[in-house]
């Protein structure tokens, strides 16, 4: 490996810099019984963050229900898969955009919609509904007006241009939020159910295929920007914020599921974070098999890329696929009429290796079983949350005025009309929005059929904070009840846990607790979870959120002309409570 | 005195305008063209007569709202 | 009715325009490819709302230069019915089918509601099932919708009777606070000096079905169909 | 050679977006400031090298793509 572009010297303080801990050093030392080269330690560094191997959170996400008769397939592909009958499946998933929307709110949570689509389309569905879920800092402080617009722009700039109904969401402000902002975006696809597409690679020889737009040195992780030496002499720092193309991923979504209509992929997966690395990782380590790849083959926006970025790189609207031998051109085809970047830029192997070539000589090889099994995983301290104190409602005295008391529940951010928020989303585009944003859960119909799914986001994060286990439990049952609320069957849920830092015990009891109260609430109403998303350290100042665990459901309603609404349809009619 | 602001996307950062106008020059039959980039000119009047005082005063509307310093950059010119 | 719709990369609403086409004239329309050179014969192309090219540089500029375009402008010239719906609105003025341009909205805001339009020219192929004065209400959904051209072009436009919508309330004022992009005059839609291509930017697609919450929209599908059939 | 098209609307044409930029200035408590426009610049490269072809070509290509000559005028600034 003579390659000058490993020729960095890999210190223990580059080791470091790229987030590895000693004991993380000594596996990885093991692993591959040399030192590695940068590219190598690249590659070790994105695979052990705990963006990519949950480390923190794992042991515990292990204990949430995913099984049930509408399951098709629970979490670990890129989206989860249930049934809903008719020979056809919802595949949804929710995903955060939380630090990159607050550093750059417009283009942070383009992004984030921009990439779960691609999750979901990936998988060969094509969207039909986003939702997001957001949470802001006080309305008040300095901050907030233009985090919220910078992120309603951005959300509907990316969900209008790909033509997918944005029907639902939430957002709520609380302190907490100031300094770390919560944007979380979930899409709903729909797909054939015998027609289902996963990232296990196989078949030695077959070629790796790229796609979409070309490389560029986006996201390349800021700590391991300024060690390393491509930098130009442009005293400017390289921002660490992608931009997002929303026409190209219109354009991606159309030409992959022209070529899924077809037979002639094996597996497929999308650059997310880690483009490149963990696509790749992933494919060969579901199909128990190698891949080889030829970095100079790879389609580049920049002159002058390493290995190292082409690997780290995470450039938007890109996917990876390996295909039947001899089916290249019919791929090349479709994707040129769409005028999007192919090339063929690996191979399948049976060495069970990740091999780098840059012009035929190698430059980075590690064996992938060991890459992924021993992925950290931290079964951290964590100490239960202390019981709050319950509220008297005696001691609390009455409003003197309910017409007062009922203005100001009204005029409060929280429970305000978020109006102004959904009418800058196309939640019409596709002809089929049933139940638009404003009512309980929203109702999409499926193209050509009386049913339709319903669907709602929900979490109270006062309540997690006062009692984690209760909080998540009612997350589930509020949007439980909401999708219940316009007629449909519960189905299946994702979610997206945001928490603080996960080093400290108290948060980390936090964490454990939602899982355990979401746990007992996904049995009890046989809601199971499919997919789901972790964020942690979401902290400013030492001060972490409110602990967020969001829930996205879906339900299937047979007729969506009987689904109900909230609206009161006539004077005069008696109104019911129901329930305890 | 009046004064122009241009604001270009900084170094490698995508340019999805650019390169679809690129894209479409090429489909229209205009060869050879390469490296197109897309910003913005902004154009104002402001009262500040002092020149310094003036670029100054354009150097903090740029930071706080003009340009998202975060992907681009900005450069002014006083024009009088 | 024989129609056809035209396809763009980046067109997101056709599947919309051709359920509506499909409801009115029983028949499925034909689909052409932005780079096609020559139509199908047909009595109507429609140009369905999205993003064309992302509607990067201007809305509908790139579209606008496309071989099929240059088709689409024969076609009008002899007397072919032509419908542009938002995009396909943007599309048309970039091609100078109609005149004017769709500027971004007054408010920098994208804008998706149900908008209240007052029909005022219900003597057009495209409007003859509404009455003058009609209120109807079709869904907006557009970034780019602020009409602008200059006063001279406006005051033919409305001498010659071709400001076929306008955005109004409930009760049919038109007025400044109605005016939900900050369009001229408040324009929704306008027609070519022939009277033979229409471009507006509401949605009448996405107002054909009790479910949508209206089916103000079938009127003027229904028009078409009665006027081209 | 490399080269600049400002394109800017027209006079008469009312810019929603210079508005909007005047109007959040006024807010952030820049006083004073006035006729707020904002334009386009696309910077781009093309293969000729020739001075007066060079222009002519791109006059070519604002007229066809890069300004809407209904509501846009257009300058270039040719560098080299
Ligand atoms: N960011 C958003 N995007 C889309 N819709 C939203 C958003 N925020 C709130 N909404 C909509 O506003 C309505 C009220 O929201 P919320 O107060 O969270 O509902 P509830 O608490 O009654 O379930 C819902 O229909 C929701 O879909």
């Amino acid at each position: 490996m003579s390659n000058d572009f490993n020729a960095i010297e890999i210190t223990p303080e580059l080791i470091a810099e790229h987030g590895i801990t000693e004991e993380e050093r000594e596996v990885l030392m093991n692993i591959m019984g040399r030192m590695p080269t940068y590219t190598e330690l690249g590659i070790f560094s994105v695979m052990w963050s705990e963006h990519c191997s949950y480390k923190s959170s794992r042991f515990w996400l292990k204990t949430l229900p995913t099984e049930g008769p509408q399951v098709i397939c629970g979490p670990g592909e890129n989206a989860g898969v249930v049934d809903i009958g008719d020979g056809q499946a919802a595949i949804f998933k929710m995903e955060s955009h939380n630090h990159p929307s607050y550093i750059e709110p417009y283009q942070g949570a383009a992004t984030g919609v921009g990439g779960i689509m691609r999750d979901v389309f990936t998988m060969g569905a094509r969207p039909i509904a986003n939702l997001n879920a957001l949470r802001f800092g006080s309305p008040d402080h300095p901050k907030t007006r233009h985090l919220v617009s910078g992120v309603v722009a951005g959300i509907g700039g990316y969900g209008n241009c790909m033509g997918v109904p944005t029907v639902g969401g939430e957002t709520t402000f609380h302190p907490s939020y100031n300094g770390n902002i919560l944007v979380n975006a979930m899409t709903i696809g729909l797909a054939n159910a015998d027609k289902i597409f996963y990232s296990k690679a196989s078949g030695i020889g077959n070629p790796v295929v790229y796609v979409g737009s070309k490389t560029g040195r986006d996201g390349i992780h800021g700590a391991t920007m300024a060690s390393a030496e491509f930098d130009d002499n442009s005293d400017e720092k390289r921002p660490t914020v992608q931009v997002g193309d929303p026409f190209a991923e219109k354009l991606l979504l159309e030409a992959c599921l022209e070529l899924m209509a077809g037979d002639s992929i094996i597996s497929i997966q999308d650059m997310g974070a880690a483009g490149l690395t963990s696509s790749s990782v992933e494919m060969a380590d579901k199909g128990e098999v190698g891949i080889e790849l030829w970095l100079d083959k790879v389609p580049m926006r920049e002159e002058g890329m390493t290995p190292y970025e082409l690997m780290l790189s995470e450039s938007q609207e890109r996917m990876l696929m390996v295909l039947k031998p001899g089916r290249e051109e019919e791929a090349r085809k479709i994707f040129e009429k769409w005028e999007l970047d192919f090339a063929v830029i690996g191979t399948v192997t049976d060495t069970r290796h990740l091999v780098l070539k840059w012009d035929g000589e190698v430059v980075g090889d590690i064996p992938v079983p060991p890459l992924v099994d021993a992925s950290p995983m931290y079964e951290r301290p964590w100490e239960p949350t202390p019981k709050a104190v319950e509220i008297d409602a005696a001691s609390v005295a009455a409003p003197s005025s309910l017409t007062g008391a009922l203005k100001q529940m009204i005029g409060s951010p929280n429970m305000a009309s978020k109006r102004w928020i959904w009418e800058q989303y196309d939640h019409l585009v596709m002809g089929e929005t049933i139940q638009s944003p404003g009512g309980d859960a929203a109702v999409v119909r499926i193209p050509g059929k009386t049913k339709g799914i319903a669907t709602s986001s929900d979490c109270n994060p006062v309540y997690v904070k006062a009692d984690p286990i209760e909080g998540g439990k009612q997350a589930v049952a509020e949007c439980w009840r909401n999708i219940t609320a316009t007629g449909a069957k519960p189905l299946a849920i994702t979610n997206n846990m945001n928490f603080g830092n996960p080093e400290r015990p108290n948060i980390m009891g936090q964490f454990v607790g939602a899982i355990k109260g979401m746990s007992e609430a996904c049995i009890a109403l046989d809601f199971p979870v499919v997919s789901g998303n972790v964020s942690l350290y979401n902290e400013t100042k030492g001060e972490g959120i409110l602990p967020t665990p969001v829930i996205g459901g879906i339900g299937v309603i047979a007729d969506v002309a009987k689904s109900m609404n909230m609206a009161l349809k006539n004077a005069d009619e008696e109104l019911v409570l129901i329930g305890e | 005195m009046k004064a122009k602001v241009y604001i270009t996307l900084k170094n490698g950062v995508l340019d999805p305008q650019g390169k679809a106008i690129e894209h479409a020059l090429g489909a229209l039959d205009f060869g050879g063209v390469n490296e197109v980039r897309q910003g913005k000119m902004i154009e104002l009047d402001i009262a500040e007569s002092d020149e310094a005082k003036a670029k100054s005063q354009i150097e903090a509307m740029c930071e706080k709202l003009l340009a998202n310093t975060v992907i681009e950059n900005y450069a002014i010119e006083l024009i009088g | 009715m024989k129609s056809a719709v035209i396809l763009f990369p980046g067109t997101n609403r056709e599947n919309d325009a051709i359920a509506a086409l499909e409801q009115a004239s029983g028949s499925k329309p034909q689909l052409v490819w932005h780079g096609e050179t020559e139509l199908p014969k047909v009595d109507l192309i429609m140009i369905p709302g999205g993003f064309s090219y992302g509607d990067y540089l201007r809305s509908g500029a790139m579209a606008g230069k496309s071989p099929v375009m240059r088709a689409v402008a024969d076609q009008a010239k002899a007397g072919v019915s032509i419908i542009g719906v938002c995009n396909g609105f943007q599309i048309l003025t970039e091609t100078h089918l109609l005149p004017g341009a769709l500027m971004r909205n007054a408010h920098l805001k994208f804008i998706c509601k149900r908008a209240a339009l007052k029909i005022e020219n219900a003597e057009t192929r495209f409007t003859s099932k509404y009455d003058a004065g009609q209120v109807v209400k079709y869904p907006v959904a557009h970034h780019d919708g602020n009409y602008f051209a200059d006063s001279e072009t406006l005051d033919r436009l409305e001498g010659e009777g071709r400001v076929a919508l306008r955005y109004c309330d409930d009760d049919g004022v038109v007025a400044p606070e109605t005016n939900l992009n900050g369009s001229q005059r408040n324009i929704a839609g306008i027609l070519n000096e022939k009277g033979n291509v229409l471009g507006m930017m509401p949605h009448p697609e996405n107002a054909i079905d009790p479910l949508h919450g209206g089916i103000d929209g079938r009127g003027l599908f229904s028009s078409m169909v009665e006027a081209l059939s």
